[in-house]
């Protein structure tokens, strides 16, 4: 570990929390500009002191960068270890650049309890980027469920008619799966240790500690079926998180009731939270397990490509179908890291950050004409593209960008992922590519209903155009998608270590039929090893 | 400073013009001329930009010579296990090439494109001044991506390429999006481009899977130096290349699009979905020709879905009364010989054909905008007649256009399509892969459509110019001829769709190969392939005696022939559209059949579409109903319900973590029934449970 | 001869007599004396266990036991006079108003 | 016997002199004895606790005093100080409302301190026979308080219920201890200890003594089956008992319960575990499911107390070291954040003794936005989500569990303090979520109650700094155990 | 008859035990409480008696004063203050569950009695000579118990009487009325 500029990272993690405080004790609950004004600088300034990390990242560096390691609990080994690799600074900047944009976008959307709502959304910003930050498995926990509750306060008071359904069923869902992977975390700590005696599973006798570092080391060592029962408790509370196809059904109701700022964070930045623990730890830790499993979840992703697709296809509020269009992605992602090889694993890795921009950007959209409307029903709609043409164009924009269109950042995740996946097993890849088709069926319909077609509803008549807070909350946005979708060169060499090592971790107990992926084979006329003879000579 | 290095500038130019009008022209509503000296500025800097560097490339460094510039690394997915085992980088470089086929098509598409530029300033010129500068940044972005297509040096570019202009088409398709229909059409355009991608985008993962590389020279040099190992590779490469080719150039059975493309302007059409975006299948098909070649099953498809494309397109259009829509079938049935000509090995043929109907077709669609233009919108040719005196430039051109098409000699189409149908023959007689007879009949459809182009072509030209205006008084008095910048690109083009032929004379019909000037010059990107492969090309070539050839020739100028002339019959004089009529009501059901396209549209509506959302619907139901259901606290009931419905989902999930919702609801009250209350009831549910604690015990321990 | 198994069965069949008691009996009053019942049956435990162990604890034991039931009997009956003075009842069972 | 033997004793003396004191002081005030009585009893319970700290300080291990009667050593001591914490804080909550429902203070406090007497036996007792007056002593004086306010028909029925009940379990427990008495001969713990170590094969009637000793620990901490009392009890008694109650006889009982189950019977641990087992199953079911539908805060708190047990008990199901400080500091944890809790419902009974409804608590946050926070937080704590120190608490009973082995025990644990967020979530719903303005919710006002107000905030800066930073506490804990001798 | 003299031991434990049983069923079976009452103190002398057949002879005297004596008036003079208000004769048993109950309570005893029983027989054994000396010198039970109680059970004894202190508490609580409580009561309880 590198403990440089460890300062700078705590500093990013509680600098909102300080805002938090800050708002909660000084600024009194009349003063609405004081609170967004201490809100939005907070947030902007996280964000710009986080910049510096993509700079400071050396991929050629250690591991973990920008570390920092304290005694918590020394007595049963829980200590305080901060530290992120390159895939961790990715999403470290996703999420301080999405928290200040979501917070600068709740200006207006936002009328009552306005102290509360920053407070939450900070808080919330702390709790992600501790999860982001954590190297130590029950500081990784805290911080996971701390994010739970401003989230639902953010569903649960600011959030649509029926808040208090979905706020719960959220809050109870990632509980449910959160548990579960704290019985495995504690598991492998005891392995580690001095080993669970009553079910006779002999500990390697270590020092007892959830230093998520230390874990890897004996990541080989543990017996598979050990293996298999924790990965089986870390994916429940993953796939929740993600969510993977049979438990997605928290995600719509979620999104579609949480206000606006809170939708965008959730698409952004928490379903990451899955897809992270999946490369954080589930692929390092349980290799064996991993392998054993990819089969299942490779379906599971499919499964919900063109599940979340079709029945996005069928939503009549565009809020519910950009959240099932999210389920699709997410499949994306989950099948690209479970490809096991570099580019599904890079291409997971940057969709994952696609998916926080196009998404979290299409929620914004949405949220702005709802502001304007209060309505987000589709059949309300039609032919907008006359009255707000600046609208129009950027969520023509996004809408390509989460369709894959070349030239933009969707593109480059699902082609890297794709290419992966046939890699892995092109049948897959035949299934999950029929995504990309449906994607453009129901993204295009959606946006020929809403803005094609001549402006039948009066009350759409004199809607304004975006004003000049509202294009500064989208354009950062815009440009980071054509700049992902131009030049991701950047992205992956910064991921690309963590891509490296993972596999490595995975491939250490992979046997060598399994790294070539045998499925491909009926493409070639000849068997492989033979082939490959003839590459020998030109 | 050499041209040919700065071909990344030629899309790049267009581009600019394109962010400039969109950003800032459309924004602050400039005028139209600001707005259209920008669009003509990029799209004709790019023109020059890219015949200076075709001329300095050929001088310099010869045909021969396939010029690759490399900008940068683009994505750079790590690395992939390919088949044979070794690790191969997946470095996608945005880079371009300059071979003789983009050469070609730069040379065409910069060209055409300015033309349709200069010819849009005056058709779009009602336009509100936004819009006009929508118009023009899409028109820009689409030569940026055309162009991006035809120079990108792996197969990730030219799909950057491919996609661009589906998006752009998308958008022009789109440009009148008040209109339901026009958007609708959009969409469906972009569609069922889609489908197409998805085999393009397997095909690319089966390239690299295959060969480790994506760059073009570097995958056929393998593929050409050894043939053997890679047919089976070859085949499902090609076969999903092709799958990608169909969407994009509207063949059977994704041809459904392209008609209703015509929504969009003129102008669009002409360019787009005549000249040049829908030639990017076959100029794909023509750019992999090794892999074609060496997969006799993925050509005998291409030849196949060419050739019936070609022939029912060509059915369809015979009654169509759209000026545009027979000009889209057409268009379709054109696409289809070039593939017909791709499938029979005759790849240079394809392009020429390629370039050909680029100048025709262009100058068809060009003509009947101004026609359109001229009747203020009318585009039913039953409304038209006797416009020849009316607008004579227009006239001509479209006259000299259809006679290209046609194929009657010295026009341009007839050498182009005549060598593709010589070929056909030549395949059929070779035996070419041994699918002999097949090729055969394939040429025989080839031949009977040409003789249906002859006809709805004459059938469209006597329609609309000769005999009487049949649009109305008031409409006769708004006919005019159109202005200059719409009459000037019509001339160019129709000159050209008179000579262009010349650069691809079958010169060995007269024992004088070289004057086929387009063989020589894209006889490079024939990459020679194992000598099987090589011979059979040989037999397929002296196949046929020349006096046979010449025979063919005569035959299909006789089947043009005969196309005028029976239009001649039925739409000219006074007893024009009577016999038709009469026709018409002999075989209503074939004529049914054809007015409604086989009821393709139709057919695709009920089965696809409809199922698809249908399906979708279901699911939905699915979700929401236990979702709902969660609430009323039936979570339960839905488990069975559902499964028995069949619809596939997760109200076991659901039903799971809902427990908090209903089934925990009633266990919770089930459990408090246990507090009953009065003490003794205590006492007892106490001494139960301890009678029920004491036997577990005595089970577990004695 | 009798052994302590004697006693012990004689014990338990008092301790039972009293949880049944406990159980069936509506009045306060009665219910109190089915404790009593069982508190005595453990006294004869101890007792028997202490002889035949010929150890003193457990007759201490059960001293401390007897007291014990004493005071609770105070307790029990001092309820059992409020309980009257509020619901005019000595029904042990009438006492329900809070349940589930 | 001389009288330096009496010095660890101190302690128990001073606080049955206290008891006296205050009563005979109570009863010369009268009715505006309350406050007075109720600092001095605070007094003499802070006093007691230095005495405890004296005396137990310098007891290097485990010492028993006067006849191997009572031990001191470390556990006893942390039991002994968390009990006068709890006692302390019931006192301070009581005060203002024993002064609105118009009783004088001098028997309340008084029994307090004699109950508290009676748990400091339990904490510290050496035999079964100090045990159980020790039991006995804290029993009887909890059946008066629960019953204290005679006039309400629901504290007399509370305190008959829990009175009867009671006393048949006890029953229950001295049967078990005659048996245990009868096979070993011998009352003392560490008799008892070293002989089941050296027995061949356990004697059918020890074990069923072993289990209905259980049986009577299990009614005292109210785990399933015995658990019957408690939802009727807690909602009866007087909420100030109700929190005295839910915390300080829990803890004590719990201390007893590992003074016999891994102290004395520990060698015999295979034999009783299973009854635990399913035990600790069934209370962490019952219990959880149960609160959820409960409309009633204190009632719905009272199920939540029979969780709670349910997750303390994984810790004596484990039967290992870590179990045990687990188990030590989750009742440390548990008392505090219950107690808060407890407070807060004391500060809204504004509608008169019946009117604990989840209604009261509607838009509290928008009145009294630093009260919702507060309670917020003991419902997060309650539900054990992080940062606070409920979290901590049960983070290292389910580690126990899992280090035994019991993962499935664990997972139905995990599981249900999932499930648990969702009626503790019921108020917090109707703080934040609900505004106070629906038909079916009037909320109710908060009173001014600086005594009780000042103990939440002490409750609040316990559960948040031991969630924060529990070393300390573990450390306290893990040294505390040390005095079992567990592996 | 000589029989009657070998086993009079047995022969008088078996009757004074059936007794006793006969007495426990009095007291729940009964449906005057004053009946209830005069079977509990058939009882507690029976038991007496085993006592003292035990060597318990103090113990046994402690049961006659404290029990029959002091307890058993206490009992009486409630239930003659209660009288007034006392359950008709016909609905003194929860007829509801009492069916239930009796097979609960037969079922707890039979689970109990298998292992009890059993193992009662297994137990270890001791000199009752014990039971009256101490140290060596024989000095009687009464004594013996003292000696015991006070020295070596001085804690419990003492804790014990805070026991009774609390007892004495409540029953005050309980007993006293309050005249201005209940006046208060009103407004508390509204």
């Amino acid at each position: 570990m590198d403990f440089q500029f460890g300062w700078l990272l705590n500093l990013i993690c509680y600098l909102p929390l300080a805002g938090a405080l800050l708002i909660m004790l000084f600024v009194n609950k009349e003063n609405s500009r004081g609170i967004k004004t201490t809100a939005t600088v907070v947030a902007g300034l996280d964000f710009v002191i986080s910049i510096p990390l993509w700079f400071l990242y050396r991929p050629d560096g250690a591991e973990f960068q920008f570390a920092s390691q304290a005694d918590w609990i020394p007595s049963v080994g829980v200590q305080y270890i901060f530290g992120i690799d390159g895939f961790a600074v990715l999403l470290i900047l996703l999420t301080t650049l999405l928290g200040f944009i979501a917070i600068y976008s709740s200006f207006t959307a936002i009328a009552e309890r306005q102290k509360e709502y920053y407070i939450s959304l900070l808080l919330l910003q702390t709790g992600m980027l501790g999860v982001f930050c954590s190297l130590d498995f029950i500081l990784f926990y805290v911080f996971w469920e701390v994010m739970l509750v401003p989230m639902y306060f953010l569903i649960g008071v600011w959030g649509g008619p029926r808040r208090l359904y979905a706020a719960i069923k959220f809050f109870l869902y990632t509980l449910f799966g959160s548990v579960l992977m704290l019985v495995g975390i504690l598991a492998l700590y005891f392995y580690n240790a001095d080993g669970l005696a009553a079910i006779g599973l002999k500990g390697l006798g270590n020092i007892p500690t959830f230093s998520i570092q230390h874990l890897y080391t004996i990541a080989p060592q543990i017996p598979p079926d050990l293996q298999f029962w924790v990965f089986l408790a870390f994916f429940v509370g993953f796939a929740i998180k993600v969510p993977m196809f049979p438990f997605h059904t928290w995600l719509p109701d979620a999104h579609v009731e949480a206000p606006t700022a809170g939708s965008v964070i959730l698409a952004a930045v928490l379903l990451k939270m899955g897809t992270y623990g999946f490369v954080r730890f589930s692929l390092p830790l349980l290799p064996d397990a991993t392998l054993k499993a990819v089969g299942w979840i490779g379906v599971l992703s499919i499964i919900a490509i063109v599940y979340g697709a079709l029945v996005a296809m069928a939503q009549k509020d565009m809020k519910k179908l950009v959240a099932y269009s999210s389920v699709s992605h997410m499949g994306f992602i989950t099948l690209g890291l479970f490809a096991l090889n570099t580019a599904g694993l890079r291409g997971g890795i940057l969709q994952m950050l696609n998916h926080g921009i196009s998404t979290g950007a299409l929620f914004l959209l949405v949220g702005l004409v709802y502001e304007r409307r209060h309505n987000r029903m589709i059949a309300e709609y039609g032919g907008l593209a006359k009255v707000m043409p600046l609208y129009a164009t950027f969520f023509l924009v996004m809408t390509m960008s989460s369709i894959g269109l070349p030239t933009l950042n969707g593109f480059i995740g699902e082609f890297t992922i794709l290419i992966g996946v046939f890699n892995h097993s092109w049948v897959w890849a035949l299934f999950a590519a029929s995504g990309i088709v449906l994607g453009a069926a129901y993204m295009l319909w959606l946006y020929q209903r809403v803005f094609f077609g001549e402006l039948s509803n009066e009350k759409n008549k004199d809607l304004k155009d975006l004003n000049l807070r509202e294009q500064w909350t989208l354009i950062p946005l815009v440009i980071i998608a054509f700049w992902i979708g131009l030049y991701p060169k950047p992205f992956f060499d910064r991921m690309a270590p963590t891509v490296d090592r993972v596999l490595a971790r995975v491939e250490a107990v992979m046997p060598e039929s399994e790294t070539v992926a045998g499925h491909v084979a009926a493409l070639a006329s000849l068997p492989a090893d033979e082939t490959a003879g003839e590459h020998g000579e030109y | 400073m050499k041209l040919y290095d700065l071909i990344w500038l030629i899309p790049i130019l267009p581009l600019l013009g394109a962010i400039i009008n969109g950003l800032v022209s459309n924004r602050l509503g400039l005028s139209k001329p600001v707005t259209n000296t920008v669009a003509l500025l990029g799209s004709g800097l790019a023109w020059i930009l890219g015949w200076a560097a075709i001329v300095q490339w050929v001088l310099e460094l010869g045909i021969h010579h396939t010029h690759v510039v490399r900008l940068f690394t683009w994505i750079n997915g790590g690395s992939l296990r390919i088949l044979d085992g070794s690790l191969a980088d997946v470095n996608i470089a945005a880079s371009f090439q300059l071979d003789s086929v983009s050469a070609l098509m730069v040379a065409f598409v910069t060209f055409v494109g300015f033309l349709i530029h200069v010819y849009s300033v005056g058709y779009m010129h009602d336009e509100s001044d936004r819009a006009y500068a929508r118009y023009f940044s899409y028109l820009n972005l689409f030569m940026f991506s055309m162009l991006v297509l035809v120079l990108g040096s792996n197969l990730v570019v030219l799909f950057v390429g491919w996609e661009g202009v589906g998006l752009c088409s998308y958008l022009l398709i789109g440009f009148y999006f008040e209109k339901d229909w026009c958007a609708a059409a959009g969409m469906k355009a972009f569609i069922v481009n889609r489908i197409g991608d998805w085999g393009f985008l397997l095909a690319i993962f089966a390239t690299f899977m295959v060969f480790g590389t994506l760059e073009f020279t570097e995958f056929f040099a393998t593929a050409a130096a050894h043939p053997e190992h890679y047919a089976t590779a070859a085949t499902v490469i090609g076969l999903l290349l092709f799958v990608g080719a169909i969407g994009k150039s509207a063949q059977i059975p994704l041809f459904v699009w392209l008609p209703d493309a015509m929504a969009g302007p003129t102008p669009v059409s002409a360019l787009i979905h005549a000249a040049t975006m829908v030639t990017a299948g076959v100029y794909m098909v023509v750019r992999c020709n090794v892999i074609f070649r060496l997969s006799p099953t993925a050509m005998l498809v291409v030849a196949i879905v060419g050739g019936v494309t070609a022939i029912v397109a060509a059915t369809i259009g015979l009654v169509q009364n759209d000026i545009k829509k027979v000009l889209a079938y057409s268009t379709v049935s054109q696409l289809g010989y070039m593939f017909l000509g791709a499938g029979v090995g005759a790849f240079v043929a394809a392009i020429f054909h390629v370039l050909t109907h680029a100048f025709f077709k262009a100058c068809l669609f060009l003509g009947s905008g101004s026609v359109i233009h001229a009747c203020s919108g009318e585009q039913d040719i039953r409304k038209m007649g006797g416009l020849k005196r009316y607008m004579p430039t227009t006239y001509w051109t479209f006259l000299a256009a259809t006679l290209a098409i046609s194929g009657i000699p010295i026009f341009a189409g007839f050498f182009s399509k005549d060598e593709i149908l010589a070929k056909a023959f030549e395949a059929g007689a070779g035996g070419l892969n041994g699918f002999g007879s097949t090729y055969y009949l394939l040429w025989f459809l080839g031949l009977a459509g040409a003789v249906l182009t002859a006809f709805y072509m004459f059938r469209l030209v006597f329609a609309t110019f000769h005999g009487e205006f049949r649009g109305g008084e008031e409409a006769e008095h708004h006919l005019h001829e159109s202005p200059r910048t719409m009459t000037m690109p019509l001339v160019v083009l129709g000159v050209l769709s008179i000579f262009g032929g010349l650069v691809g004379i079958p010169g060995h019909l007269f024992g004088h190969p070289e004057w086929n000037l387009i063989e020589g010059f894209l006889e490079p990107v024939m990459l020679p392939i194992g000598h099987a492969a090589e011979e059979a090309a040989h037999v397929s070539h002296h196949a046929v005696s020349l006096g046979l050839e010449w025979g063919l020739v005569f035959l299909s100028v006789a089947a043009a022939g005969l196309g005028i002339w029976v239009a001649n019959r039925f739409y000219m004089g006074a007893t024009a559209f009577a016999r038709p009529q009469r026709l018409a009501e002999r075989f209503s059901l074939v004529y049914k059949l054809l007015l409604n396209k086989y009821w393709v549209d139709e057919i695709y509506g009920a089965t696809v579409i409809a199922g698809t959302l249908k399906l979708s619907r279901l699911l939905w139901e699915g979700d929401a109903r236990v979702v709902d259901g969660a609430v009323n606290g039936t979570a339960l009931a839905t488990v069975g319900s559902s499964f028995i419905s069949g619809i596939f989902d997760l109200r076991v999930v659901d039903g799971l973590v809902n427990l908090v919702g209903t089934s925990y609801d009633q266990a919770s009250r089930q459990f408090r029934r246990l507090q009953v209350g009065f003490t003794q009831g205590y006492a007892m549910v106490m001494v139960f449970g301890a009678a029920v604690l004491l036997g577990i015990f005595y089970l577990a321990k004695f | 001869m009798i052994t302590a198994t004697h006693y012990v069965a004689l014990s338990l069949i008092l301790f039972c007599l009293g949880l049944v008691g406990v159980m069936v009996r509506r009045n306060f009053i009665t219910v109190l004396m089915s404790l009593e019942l069982m508190f005595n049956a453990v006294n004869l435990n101890l007792i028997a266990f202490s002889f035949r162990l010929g150890d003193l604890e457990g007759q201490v034991l059960a001293i401390f036991v007897i007291t014990i039931a004493a005071a609770e009997a105070a307790i029990g009956l001092g309820l059992i006079i409020a309980l009257v003075r509020l619901k005019d009842t000595v029904a042990l069972d009438e006492a329900d108003v809070m349940r589930s | 016997m001389s009288l330096e033997q009496f010095i660890p004793f101190a302690p128990e003396i001073f606080l049955a002199a206290a008891g006296f004191v205050v009563l005979l002081l109570g009863t010369s005030l009268g009715r505006r004895s309350v406050r007075p009585v109720s600092l001095v009893g605070v007094a003499s319970l802070a006093l007691t606790g230095a005495l405890v700290w004296l005396v137990g300080r310098p007891v290097s291990g485990p010492e028993t005093i006067l006849g191997d009667m009572l031990v001191v050593d470390a556990l006893a001591v942390f039991f002994k100080l968390l009990i006068l914490a709890a006692s302390s804080m019931a006192i301070f909550m009581a005060a203002g409302f024993l002064e609105r429902a118009g009783y004088g203070g001098g028997e309340f406090v008084s029994l307090i301190l004699f109950a508290t007497l009676g748990m400091f036996i339990m904490a510290s007792g050496a035999s079964l026979v100090s045990l159980y007056v020790g039991l006995e002593l804290m029993a009887l004086s909890v059946y008066v308080l629960v019953g204290f306010f005679k006039l309400e028909v629901k504290s007399n029925e509370g305190a008959v219920k829990y009175f009867v009940l009671g006393a048949a379990s006890s029953a229950v427990l001295l049967y078990g201890i005659s048996l245990i008495y009868g096979t070993l001969g011998t009352l003392d713990l560490e008799a008892i200890r070293s002989s089941l170590v050296s027995l061949p094969t356990s004697n059918p009637m020890l074990a069923l003594g072993i289990v209905l000793v259980g049986f009577g620990m299990l009614f005292k901490v109210a785990a399933v089956p015995f658990h019957v009392w408690t939802p009727d009890a807690y909602e009866g008694a007087p909420t100030p008992v109700t929190a005295f109650i839910s915390v300080a006889p829990k803890a004590a009982a719990f201390a007893m319960f590992l003074r016999l189950f891994l102290g004395a019977f520990g060698p015999q641990v295979d034999f009783w575990r299973v009854v635990l087992w399913v035990a600790a199953a069934a209370t962490l079911i019952y219990g959880n499911v149960a609160a959820l539908t409960q409309d009633n805060v204190k009632r719905m708190l009272a199920y939540s107390s029979i969780a709670h047990v349910g997750y303390a008990l994984l810790g004596l199901v484990a039967a290992n070291a870590t179990g045990a400080w687990a188990l030590l500091m989750y009742m440390l944890v548990y008392a505090f954040m219950n107690l808060g809790a407890f407070g807060f419902v004391i500060l809204l009974e504004s509608k008169g003794y019946a009117g604990e409804l989840i209604g009261d608590y509607a838009g509290l946050s928008k009145r009294h936005p630093a009260a919702a926070l507060g309670m917020l937080i003991f419902m997060l704590a309650l539900a054990g989500i992080p940062p606070t120190a409920g979290f901590m608490g049960k983070l290292y009973l389910f580690a126990a569990a899992v280090e035994g082995g019991y993962i499935v025990l664990t997972v139905i644990a995990v599981v249900m303090s999932a499930v648990s967020l969702y009626y503790y979530f019921r108020i917090v719903v109707q703080m934040y979520l609900k505004d106070g303005e629906e038909e079916d919710s009037a909320p109710a006002e908060l009173l001014r109650d600086r005594w009780t107000e000042a103990m939440i905030a002490v409750c609040v800066v316990v559960t948040l700094v031991v969630g924060v930073y529990p070393a300390p506490v573990i450390g306290w804990a893990k040294s505390a155990v040390g005095a079992l001798g567990l592996m | 008859m000589d029989f009657l003299v070998a086993n009079f031991g047995a022969i008088f434990f078996y009757v004074v035990a059936a007794l006793t049983v006969a007495g426990g069923i009095g007291v729940i079976a009964a449906r005057n409480p004053v009946h209830s009452a005069l079977y509990l103190l058939w009882t507690f002398f029976m038991v007496a008696v085993l006592f003292v057949l035990r060597h318990a002879e103090f113990l046994a005297a402690v049961q006659v004063l404290v029990y029959a004596g002091g307890i058993m008036v206490l009992y009486l003079f409630v239930i003659m203050l209660v009288r007034i208000k006392d359950l008709r004769p016909e609905d003194v048993f929860l007829s509801g569950i009492a069916p239930l109950a009796v097979l609960g309570g037969v079922l707890l005893g039979a689970l109990l009695a298998g292992g009890i029983l059993l193992g009662s027989m297994a137990m270890g054994s001791g000199d009752p000579a014990a039971l009256v000396t101490i140290g060596d010198e024989v000095v009687g039970n009464t004594e013996a118990v003292g000696w015991v109680l006070y020295i070596r059970y001085l804690v419990p004894f003492e804790v014990v009487s805070v026991v009774l202190l609390v007892a004495m508490i409540g029953a005050i609580v309980f007993g006293r009325r309050e005249a201005a409580l209940e006046g208060s009561a009103g407004e508390v309880g509204s």
